[in-house]
């Protein structure tokens, strides 16, 4: 393969992933961003997702299949699939739920990120109880996993879905933060409560729907990452990490920033494993140590 | 005879928004100035440059003779500047003691760094804790915890961290905040009685005692210097009055 | 017992003048409370040394165990509590030493006295490098950072096959003898440890009551004022993360002559969650909390996966594990031991009037 | 007084943990065989762990929990995949639950560390019963570790001698980078390159990869054959990459022992179709002992034996003949080692005894994968008898060689 081809598709691979890394960000982006709740159980909601995705998907599919055959067959996969990722978001929005009533009984950050790294390992162990430490995957509906041809070579279809569905979520947060009378009351309330209290909102049930947002966009990026990649017990830390180093670089609940460092961090990944797969290793967490060695908030974070 | 501190030309602006605005100011070793001026005039950031909190965008400041502008917050106290908050920031979990002991400790430079006790140099240190603890009227509250402190005390002790050792200049930010007519008084006893080894700025809303405590008044309007004089002849001036009852601060 | 009548005149006037001054009372109070602190430390320590006598092998391995982990923690809580800053890269320093000493025994057969300081100094100069690069950076930057320092360390040695054995790391270390025991046994490497973490505590505690801990301290509060004071606050936070990595390399060397082996899982995740349970469930801030928490977590880890066994045939033992976790973080901020702990004061109630007593008067005192 | 309140607490709760952790077992009339079970329990390996623990159950369960009359008491415990957690949990397992007998770890790592500290338990034996790192049985032994599952490049040699027959000549290899998939990598080649085949490129890859697709866009376009050791997820998620990028009709692939086996079967099945991997174990075979565990197996779980279940499985029926032979007096380890090393039996996988080095010879299987009634199987296409884990090599040499890593061996040169 000639290494300009070679270049070409290397970046599209972390583009790509950097895609499915800024879905998987994002829930962490608006947790933290508006309720500065370092949430550490971020991945295992993401797993949990994945679990409960499969299992709804292939329930659904299999159903399908037995009562409907000729739907199933001309669906291609396509209701299990998105029922799966339905059902990862409540999953999530559900764990999320559980999270913030834990979460108002304390006080203080540490005791906060501690408490969501008990809630990690609780949730991380009862999936193994649950669906057993076998690797998963989700089927991609066969309308969007067709592989397409780029310049004449062939490129997974699924991963172009996972870009479009990363602009849509990320256009969605957008809209929702700074375009919406929700988003300007969200935001007000982040910066001063009382005022928000003031005049007449129930701010609690505003960071609750914020909470249970952040959890239903974790669990959808379960479902959808499951598609992409493979997970089982384990997944959860790994993916907690790559979360923390994408929103790290980028500025913490900054929505820009994390798109940046999902892209910085999916074209290292990328490149670094198609040019130094050796040093791979520490090519990601080399970088999150220069970029906040030299700026110490992140590229986009503010400065406190 | 060098100045205590000589501003040349200070401008800060964040943004569009001009905070402090061509500033030339020159206080003698000793001299005692109030900063006057509404809410929003650009006295705490004009404090916030001096101390090195802020770097300005334009102009020179120079402590003793010495140019100052690129220096650290610590090298500045180092060289004998103190300053005081608006909000009082005390080590709630250490005794008066323990801070003012801080207090005496941090300008020393290297000292902190220390390990050991009972060299003449730590007994040195307590003996100024001692003395400032005289000086700021908690004598007999050395062993109590700050969080324990009754308000009064508080602005008291807050004080009694920027006398220390050594301190030739120290910048008071409105020292009686959210204090009782009563304690007050017993404050403005308490400034009036420091030594004058020391200049002193002291930023306050309450004329009266600024007028009090000083020999020189500077008002400040929308970052800028508008006037300058003795308390006299500032309590006089129309347009100070102008400006700062105009403006609703309250006096 | 007789001195010269000029020396005990000369004591007699430093007294004097000892009482009168502030300092001088300070210091009768901080002898007073040594004094206290070392009869009870005593009273800890003693029965602490004789436990081997009546305890089984595999009890003394178990609390060998649980006090290197409560160094770690107490490194951590060294850094959390005295300064605020939470660092997940205390198993790098732990790791360094252990690598260093393996390496140093197996690969080049230096004895331990040269490896031990090495090991040591490794540990340092590590924190010393991270720190450079980490104490700007605050809250959880710094905490991301640690994170990402732990992984860098984690795939050096992964990597670095033909010093660190990657994988599978370095197995079948030799231990020392030390007074003609060797470290290999149970017994004297336990009192060994016990002896180590006596002295890390100690010197800590000391160290904390100098003013460069009371600088700590302040800086802990209120890191800004302390600038506006003159303190060099970054480089408070950079000797304590070196002081902080000297305790964790301690723990290394102990651990790696604990297990005999030494592997990139040092880095791992459990190994890493282990020394911060500990520290959590000791009460973030307390040093002593630490060491406790340490043992605390490892019986208990120890009894629950064994029981989860015994009882239920599930080796599902990280949900208890993770449940307790989140109930110690809601109703004992502080730590199990701490006297607001709930649990304590439930416990306490559960063992006699008496012991509930003590606890509500212990809170009421606060 | 904060501190002596804060003692008293911290007696209190580590008192009562204490006495709970060391109840000793009450006394009966025929002293129990105690025997520890150590394999992974969480973390990315759990449910081949698992497994593990499942296939002892099984051989015990077969005897009714009960050798020559005594009972058998089995403790579990879970070694974390951790080299250090192993040594403690077998410290455990020996001192506190007084297991003479342990069977286990499974990680290559741990099963190292734990046989370099085994003379720490000179009054217990050690059946390691998954991991794989050779030199837990070479380069120097210990007189009370066994290992009845198998050496990483065990499985691959006959492997190399397979594709070299199949005409492949140029082989690129991705796999793990640590020192299961070197030994993997390492018996392929010694006989592969040693027929006259060559290995064009080595990508190793950190363990825990999940994206591929840069891995998978230099796979060089003129090999013959793609040989994958890569586990687990990784191996999911390659197959996975592989299969969306197009590729993966386009290439015969070679499996290792772990890439194939029927934890991903599950997962993966279609994708796998037609992958031929070395085990010591298949899908399906037709021994009696094999379709016994296979029929009960799928009782249990629904799904077919996996390596681990059979290798667990094994190592406890090894130790159960063993101690049957001798009255089940486990206290005589003397006699256990050498009736141990004696006995040879049907295990469900093949014929098995122990060479003088403590390692099994057992039997190699190549297999393909297919669909065998609805169920994705590792069915054997080719079978090599009382494979050694030296292979035909001469054991001195073989020994004397450098351990494999990245670069050993290399071909060409």
């Amino acid at each position: 393969m000639p290494s300009y081809f070679q270049f070409v598709l290397t970046l599209m691979n972390g583009l790509t992933y950097g895609a499915l890394l800024f879905v998987i960000a994002s829930g962490f982006t608006l947790v933290f961003g508006l309720m500065r709740v370092l949430n550490l159980s971020h991945g295992a909601i993401y797993l949990l997702g994945g679990y409960v995705g499969y299992t709804a998907s292939t329930t659904v599919s299999q159903l399908l299949a037995r009562s409907v055959p000729a739907l199933h067959q001309a669906a291609g996969g396509g209701f299990g699939w998105l029922l799966g990722v339905l059902a990862a978001a409540v999953a999530g929005g559900l764990v999320a739920l559980v999270l913030q009533r834990l979460i108002r009984n304390v006080h203080g950050d540490l005791a906060q990120t501690l408490l969501t790294l008990g809630l990690a390992i609780t949730i991380g162990d009862l999936c193994l109880w649950i669906w057993g430490g076998l690797p998963l995957t989700l089927d991609a509906p066969d309308a969007i996993s067709q592989p397409v041809r780029i310049a004449g070579i062939p490129y997974p279809g699924y991963r172009l879905f996972v870009i479009g569905f990363a602009v849509l979520t990320g256009v969605g947060l957008y809209l929702l933060l700074f375009r919406s009378q929700l988003g300007r009351i969200i935001r007000a309330g982040v910066d001063n409560r009382e005022m928000v209290a003031a005049v007449g909102i129930n701010i609690d049930r505003l960071f609750l729907t914020v909470f249970i947002l952040g959890g239903a966009l974790t669990g959808v990026s379960g479902a959808i990452g499951g598609t992409y990649l493979a997970f089982q017990p384990g997944t959860d830390f790994d993916i907690l990490t790559v979360a923390l180093f994408v929103v790290v670089i980028g500025g913490l609940g900054s929505l820009l920033g994390s798109s940046v460092g999902a892209l910085i961090v999916g074209l290292i990944d990328s490149f670094g494993r198609a040019y130094f797969s050796e040093l791979a290793i520490f090519l990601l967490s080399g970088t999150v140590i220069l970029v906040l060695a030299f700026r110490t908030q992140g590229l986009f974070g503010r400065a406190n | 005879m060098t100045a205590a501190l000589q501003l040349h030309g200070i401008t800060r602006q964040f943004g569009g928004v001009t905070a402090v605005s061509n500033v030339d100011l020159r206080l003698e070793p000793g001299e005692r100035c109030a900063l006057l001026g509404p809410n929003g005039a650009g006295k705490t950031t004009l404090f916030n440059v001096i101390a090195g909190d802020i770097t300005p965008s334009s102009g020179r400041i120079e402590l003793f003779g010495e140019d100052v502008t690129r220096h650290t917050v610590a090298a500045r106290v180092w060289r004998g500047l103190r300053r005081t908050y608006q909000k009082s920031a005390l080590f709630d979990q250490l005794s008066v003691a323990e801070n003012l002991f801080l207090g005496a400790l941090g300008p020393g430079g290297r000292g902190h760094l220390t390990v050991t006790h009972g060299l003449t140099a730590q007994r040195q240190r307590w003996r100024v804790v001692e003395r400032t603890a005289d000086r700021v009227g908690l004598a007999d509250r050395l062993m109590t915890p700050a969080h324990a402190l009754s308000h009064g005390e508080r602005r008291q002790l807050e004080i009694g961290l920027a006398l220390g050792q050594e301190s030739r200049l120290i910048l008071l930010d409105e020292p009686a905040a959210g204090l009782s007519p009563d304690e007050r008084t017993t404050l403005t006893e308490l400034l009036k009685g420091l030594s004058r080894d020391s200049a002193l700025v002291m930023i306050e809303h309450d004329m009266d005692m600024a007028l009090a405590l000083t020999e020189r008044v500077v008002v400040l309007s929308d970052g800028a210097l508008v006037a300058e004089g003795t308390p006299d002849q500032i309590a006089d001036d129309p347009m100070v009055r102008e400006v700062y009852l105009g403006a609703g601060g309250s006096a | 017992m007789t001195t010269t009548p000029s020396f005990s005149d000369k004591r007699a006037g430093d007294a004097a003048a000892a009482t009168d001054s502030l300092h001088g009372r300070l210091r009768a109070i901080s002898a007073r409370r040594v004094r206290r602190d070392l009869l009870l430390g005593l009273l800890v320590l003693v029965p602490a040394a004789l436990y081997p006598l009546v305890g089984s092998t595999f009890h003394v391995q178990l609390l060998t165990s649980g006090l290197i982990t409560g160094l770690v923690a107490m490194s951590f809580s060294l850094l959390a509590g005295f300064s605020g800053m939470v660092s997940l890269a205390q198993m790098a320093f732990y790791g360094i030493a252990a690598y260093v000493v393996a390496i140093g025994g197996q690969t080049y057969g230096l004895p331990p006295l040269a490896t031990v300081p090495l090991g040591l100094l490794a540990a340092c100069l590590l924190a010393a490098l991270f720190g450079l690069i980490a104490v700007r950076s605050s809250g959880i930057y710094f905490l991301i950072m640690t994170l990402a320092l732990l992984q860098m360390f984690f795939g050096v040695a992964m990597q670095w096959q033909s010093v660190t054995g990657g994988y599978n790391g370095i197995s079948g270390i030799t231990r020392p003898e030390l007074f003609g025991l060797s470290l290999r046994d149970a017994v004297p490497l336990y009192l060994l440890t016990l002896a180590v973490s006596a002295l890390a505590y100690v010197g800590l505690r000391w160290l904390l009551q100098t003013p460069f801990g009371l600088s700590l301290q302040g800086i802990r509060d209120r890191p800004e004022r302390m600038r506006a004071l003159g303190f060099r606050v970054q480089l408070h936070r950079w000797l304590l993360m070196i002081l902080s990595g000297l305790v964790a390399g301690m723990a290394g060397i102990l651990g790696v002559y604990y297990h005999g082996v030494v592997s990139p899982d040092v880095a791992g995740l459990t190994a890493s969650l282990l020394p911060l349970l500990a520290a959590l469930v000791g009460g973030v801030s307390s040093l002593v909390g630490g060491l406790l928490g340490g043992i605390f977590i490892t019986v208990l880890i120890s009894v629950v996966s064994a029981q989860m066994q015994q009882w239920f045939n599930s080796s599902h033992y990280w949900t208890v594990i993770g449940i307790f976790f989140m109930a110690v973080v809601i109703y004992c901020p502080n730590g199990v031991f701490a006297t607001d702990s709930r649990i304590r004061v439930l416990l306490a109630r559960a063992l006699g009037r008496r012991g509930g007593d003590d606890a509500d008067t212990a809170q009421q005192r606060r | 007084m904060k501190l002596p309140a804060k003692l008293s607490g911290a007696a209190i709760a580590c008192g009562a943990a204490l006495a709970l952790a060391g109840a000793p077992a009450s006394a009966q009339d025929k002293e129990p065989i105690r025997i520890g079970v150590m394999s992974s329990l969480s973390g990315a390996f759990a449910q081949m762990g698992q497994d593990g623990v499942d296939g002892v159950r099984m051989a015990f369960d077969e005897v009714n929990n009960e050798i020559a009359g005594r009972p058998v008491e089995l403790f579990v415990e879970d070694s974390a995949m951790n080299p250090s957690t192993a040594v403690e949990k077998t410290r455990a397992l020996v001192n506190r639950d007084g297991a003479q007998l342990v069977l286990g770890p499974l990680s290559g790592a741990a099963g190292l560390a734990v046989k370099n500290g085994a003379d720490e338990f000179p009054n217990a034996t050690i059946i390691v019963a998954g991991s794989a790192a050779e030199d837990i049985t070479m380069r120097g032994i210990a007189p009370n570790v066994f290992r009845t599952s198998y050496t990483g490049a065990q499985p691959t040699f006959p492997l190399g001698n397979y594709a070299y027959q199949q005409g492949y000549r140029k082989v690129a290899i991705v796999a793990e980078d640590y020192a299961f998939p070197y030994a993997q990598v390492g018996g392929f080649m010694k006989t592969f390159c040693a027929l006259g085949g060559t290995v064009t490129e080595k990508f190793w890859v950190p363990i825990g990869t999940s994206d591929y697709s840069s891995i998978v866009a230099q796979i060089p376009q003129d090999i013959d054959a793609l040989f994958v050791a890569l586990g687990g997820t990784d191996a999911v998620n390659f197959i996975k990459q592989m299969d969306q990028f197009g590729l993966l009709d386009q290439i015969d692939i070679l499996g290792g022992t772990v890439t194939v086996d029927g934890t991903q079967l599950a997962s993966i099945g279609p994708l796998m179709e037609g992958v031929v991997s070395g085990s010591i174990m298949s899908g399906q075979l037709e021994n009696e002992a094999f379709k016994e565990l296979d029929r009960k197996f799928q009782e249990l779980r629904g799904r077919p034996p996996s390596l681990f279940v059979e290798n667990y499985y094994r190592a406890a029926k090894w130790a159960i003949l063993a101690l049957q032979d001798i009255e089940g007096r486990i206290e005589d380890q003397e006699a256990f080692r050498e009736e141990l090393l004696q006995t040879s039996f049907q295990a469900p996988g093949s014929f098995v005894s122990f060479d003088k080095y403590h390692n099994v010879v057992p039997d190699v299987y190549l297999n393909r994968v297919q669909k065998v009634d609805g169920q994705w199987r590792n069915v054997p296409i080719r079978t090599y008898s009382r494979v050694s884990q030296f292979w035909t090599f001469d054991p001195e040499e073989y020994q004397a060689a450098p351990p494999y890593d990245r670069d050993t061996p290399s071909c060409p040169g």
